[in-house]
């Protein structure tokens, strides 16, 4: 394992010292419980939004901490969902008096330790509702299952319910906006290299050099089928279609397209990804009026990409372009 | 009655945290390798981060009686885990500590009464039946079968051998399931024929309590 | 060579095809000769600012073509310097009457072509200024070689000459500025992995597990030394310390420190190599008053990163914070 | 006189042309691969894509003489190309196109004056000079070696074969050197140990002219 890394147990920790040295006009970070809290918090009377998850996935969600997206986020061991002392000290440290926002993505750990968390601040006295995104179709989904992973819808709500909140929503109408992002937002991930877990040393697993897997979650987890490796346009067909049968997006569709790199995969691929992206969903109909390209929700230095479809309608266009100011995002100030 | 005046002790209970500490410590890169195959590569990780915070603070503040020391265990599984295991198994030395509270020694059916408890808990939070392929694979058989040796009036030994025996078959038998819970259920099919990290971390358990918590007092 | 991309000859004109999808309000794409251009260009009154280099180094130079920026970006082959019609094109068309600014990298490729395409413009009527920027301290100087490589100091130049240029200063004042920026600018990089050009096929180096490239360009060239692999802060002190004694940046001094990306190496990292670089500039008295932390001038998917720093005074910190509109940098708007 | 009334023709000129670009595509990865020791991988890639684009113009307008057909080459290898062997190749070709403009045949003379203005365009641009470890470490070798044979009066044949020899140990001995221009350069001592890529191509050039243009005609 070859990582910019010192000890690893401190891998987690220096990365948040770094961004609390980078990002001291935007942020602060605390230890002990561990949370990223944006500089001005508690904003007295707005809602406040946690999320939160097992790191490696930078810049989420610490990165997205900030004016029109989360007023904290906790950060857990590499890929291992925070505990819930952290999510309540985050939640106390962001109330304003309406109420706190958990936005949690759908992985056992993380709703289980939201969970407990949520508990745990209302017997304190903050009001919390939670919103758990599920937006992965290499999940078959079931009753009787876990369900379908949380993936990269999750950054997409959370700037969308961010700008919802600046714009003075009650804790209700933020929740029920958090819902309907996730409602219309659908995702499918693959990798072309594995990713190695600083404690675990090793790559989590082996793919021969003409091989991918697709249908990955964000935890260096296997996918769901591995395949010979193919171009860029057969794996756009691959994700795509599957996202775009299951909500379904229809012709005549307006959408967000975001193609996520998983950390190891430089933006020159993303853009061909993209540009084949954009030729599957005219060739249906559906129409991109906005996008997000780059690595935004990370598997450590997996080599690889996603695809995050959103349908939107006026609302979630004008939330999406409305002004952030995170170290992750930003437009508009 | 086999075994009878026998008891488990807070010194017993203590060995058994202990024990199961060093075995978890000694199986970390295994549970983690099994977690790599149909999860997410961290499960001896978060196993032995939890259990070395467990002792720490039972150094750090020695617990007067047996529900002390579990609800210690419990909350250190809670707040320094993290992932799906953290509010699993700290759920369940908190559901273990709760009938347990203010004793300092307990018949064996007091404990199985407080296991009965915990693997309730575990299933409350989880939401995971028999079959899906979980931790609960393991726990459910041995408070079973621990039940069963209360019934027949085994001794605390004979007893938790047989929770751990059975622990062992219910992890055993995880490894043909298709999982329904957990990281593993993203595989769908594809997570057959591993065996599940957490029914073996819990088998581990259930073996240490085997080991330890039989060097028991009387009453 | 697993990649997502389709035939190999296509990728550089696939990743312009999806940045114009993608960025329509900022950038037009031209083909033939290739040139992102940026999409109110000319301005008029303004002094127009072209760079260019071979591709795979994205988000440069395409991604920093827009408002306070570049006002055009010739892109190349993979890491092959653009061609003189480019270059003439790219000239002509940001041309707002008050002459061009070439950035060029110091590449004998780069600085050629530049060469040429500048003889050309001038011949065209189109008054043209070139600066070199050399800003690699692993490349010993002197009169006898090709000099120092052009690095990490180009972005810096590109966003503070670009602010410049929209503060309507004049060609001369404009490139007399970029010459400061490259004065005051030094950097190093090393590499954890190679690279793969798409063409070549196979990496261009080979690295053991436990190796590392100190010293390293950004086109997958072997750096200066082979040293053994070594953990985030001993990097840092190999790659800081010839920085800081180079300028050399003192006591006092205020920097900006840019902490980049080769492309394939993820954020979490970058952190805790900039928190290791604060700390060691602190100790020497140097406050970094600003930052810039990401994969912005990469080789395709090579992990690793450089340093640059820059030394500010208050007219390059105004300059730096002034807005930017481009696909890869954008703030103040 | 050796070689008298023999000339170079435009038809020789262009399966100079032709076999140079037939010889940059068989030895595109070798010399890909000579360019990944010291440079970035490209060399080849270059080579190829410019002598393509050449040979694809010539075929779209073909040139009435030799200067043209030169000029062509030089504007393809400029605009096709990039890096530092596209100006190179292509002040090369273009600065050979000058003296020729015009003519259907050339004698070795000429030829050689020719060449001679190439060289000397290519360090003009470039500013490397012998022993920096690049392409003028072959070529100038090349130019005064015809030079030479021009002199002695050797027949065209001889006089390319001469220079392609001299090209040949040019390139070979690039391969102790220390570059001090281009690419390699900045490797320091590390670029020692190994030939040079742009040496080796021009090596390649001037072997295709003596294996081409001495099928000349007479005046
Ligand atoms: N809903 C559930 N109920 C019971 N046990 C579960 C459930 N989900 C997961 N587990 C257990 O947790 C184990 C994984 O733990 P761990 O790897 O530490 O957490 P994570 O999956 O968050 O990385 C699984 O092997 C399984 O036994
Ligand atoms: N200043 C120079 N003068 C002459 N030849 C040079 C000079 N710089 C580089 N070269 C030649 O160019 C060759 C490299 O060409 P190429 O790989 O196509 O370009 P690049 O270095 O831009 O990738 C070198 O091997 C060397 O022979
Ligand atoms: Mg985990
Ligand atoms: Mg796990
Ligand atoms: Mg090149
Ligand atoms: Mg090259």
């Amino acid at each position: 394992m070859k990582k910019l890394i010192n000890e690893v147990d401190d891998v987690v920790k220096e990365a948040l010292e770094g961004m609390a040295a980078a990002h001291p006009d935007l942020i602060r970070v605390e230890y002990d419980p561990a949370m990223v809290v944006r500089a001005d918090a508690p904003v007295q009377g707005k809602v406040g939004i946690v999320s939160g998850g097992g790191s490696g996935h930078e810049p989420m969600h610490g990165g997205f901490v900030g004016m029109g997206m989360l007023d904290a986020a906790c950060p857990g061991e590499v890929f291992t969902s925070p505990t819930p002392d952290q999510m309540e000290a985050a939640t106390k440290a962001v109330d304003g008096g309406a109420g706190v926002l958990h936005i949690v993505k759908n992985y056992t750990g993380d709703v289980l330790n939201f969970e407990m968390a949520a508990d745990l601040a209302q017997e304190g006295g903050t009001e919390v509702q939670a919103v758990v995104i599920d937006d992965d179709v290499a999940v078959q989904d079931s009753l009787y299952t876990a369900g379908r992973r949380g993936v990269g819808t999750t950054v997409l709500a959370e700037k969308i319910c961010g700008a919802a909140a600046e714009d003075g929503r009650s804790l209700q109408e933020v929740a029920d906006l958090c819902r309907k992002v996730n409602a219309n937002g659908r995702s499918m991930g693959m990798a072309l290299t594995s990713c190695t877990v600083p404690a675990a040393g090793q790559p989590t697993f082996e793919l021969g050099d003409d091989e991918m897997e697709i249908g990955i979650g964000i935890h260096g987890e296997p996918g769901r089928e591995r395949k010979p490796a193919a171009s860029s346009a057969e794996v756009v067909e691959m994700m795509a279609t599957p996202i775009v049968e299951d909500l379904p997006f229809s012709s005549g569709d307006n959408v967000l397209a975001f193609v996520n790199g998983m950390g190891g995969t430089p933006l020159i691929e993303l853009y061909v990804v993209y540009n084949d992206l954009v030729k599957l969903l005219e060739g249906r109909g559906v129409t991109v009026s906005r996008n997000l390209i780059g690595p935004y929700i990370t598997s450590l230095e997996m080599q690889g990409c996603s695809i995050t479809l959103l349908k939107l309608d006026d609302e979630l266009t004008r939330l999406w372009d409305a002004p952030v100011n995170t170290p992750g995002l930003r437009w508009g100030v | 009655m086999a075994g009878g005046g026998e008891v488990v002790t807070l010194q017993a209970v203590l060995a058994w945290i202990d024990g199961f500490a060093a075995t978890v410590a000694e199986n970390k890169d295994y549970l983690t390798k099994l977690d790599s195959a149909i999860g997410d590569a961290d499960h001896g990780i978060n196993m032995n981060r939890g259990m070395r915070a467990a002792l720490e603070r039972l150094e750090a503040s020695p617990p007067d009686d047996i529900g002390a020391a579990l609800k210690t265990v419990g909350m250190a599984m809670v707040s320094k885990v993290g992932g799906a295991s953290g509010p699993l198994y700290g759920t369940f030395f908190l559901q273990l500590a709760g009938p347990l509270a203010g004793k300092e020694s307990v018949t064996l059916e007091e404990w199985a009464g407080g296991i009965r408890a915990a693997v309730s808990g575990v299933m409350a939070r989880g939401k995971a039946e028999l079959g899906d392929k979980t931790m609960i694979d393991a726990l459910v058989p041995a408070v079973e079968a621990l039940e069963g040796a209360v019934t027949e009036g085994a001794s605390i030994g004979d007893g938790l051998t047989r929770a751990a025996d059975a622990a062992a078959q219910g992890m055993e038998a995880t490894t043909p399931l298709v999982a329904r819970k957990g990281r593993a259920s993203y595989l769908g099919e594809r997570s057959a024929g591993h065996q599940d990290p957490g029914a073996t971390s819990s088998h581990l358990l259930m073996r240490t309590a085997a080991d330890t918590l039989a060097q028991s007092g009387q009453d």
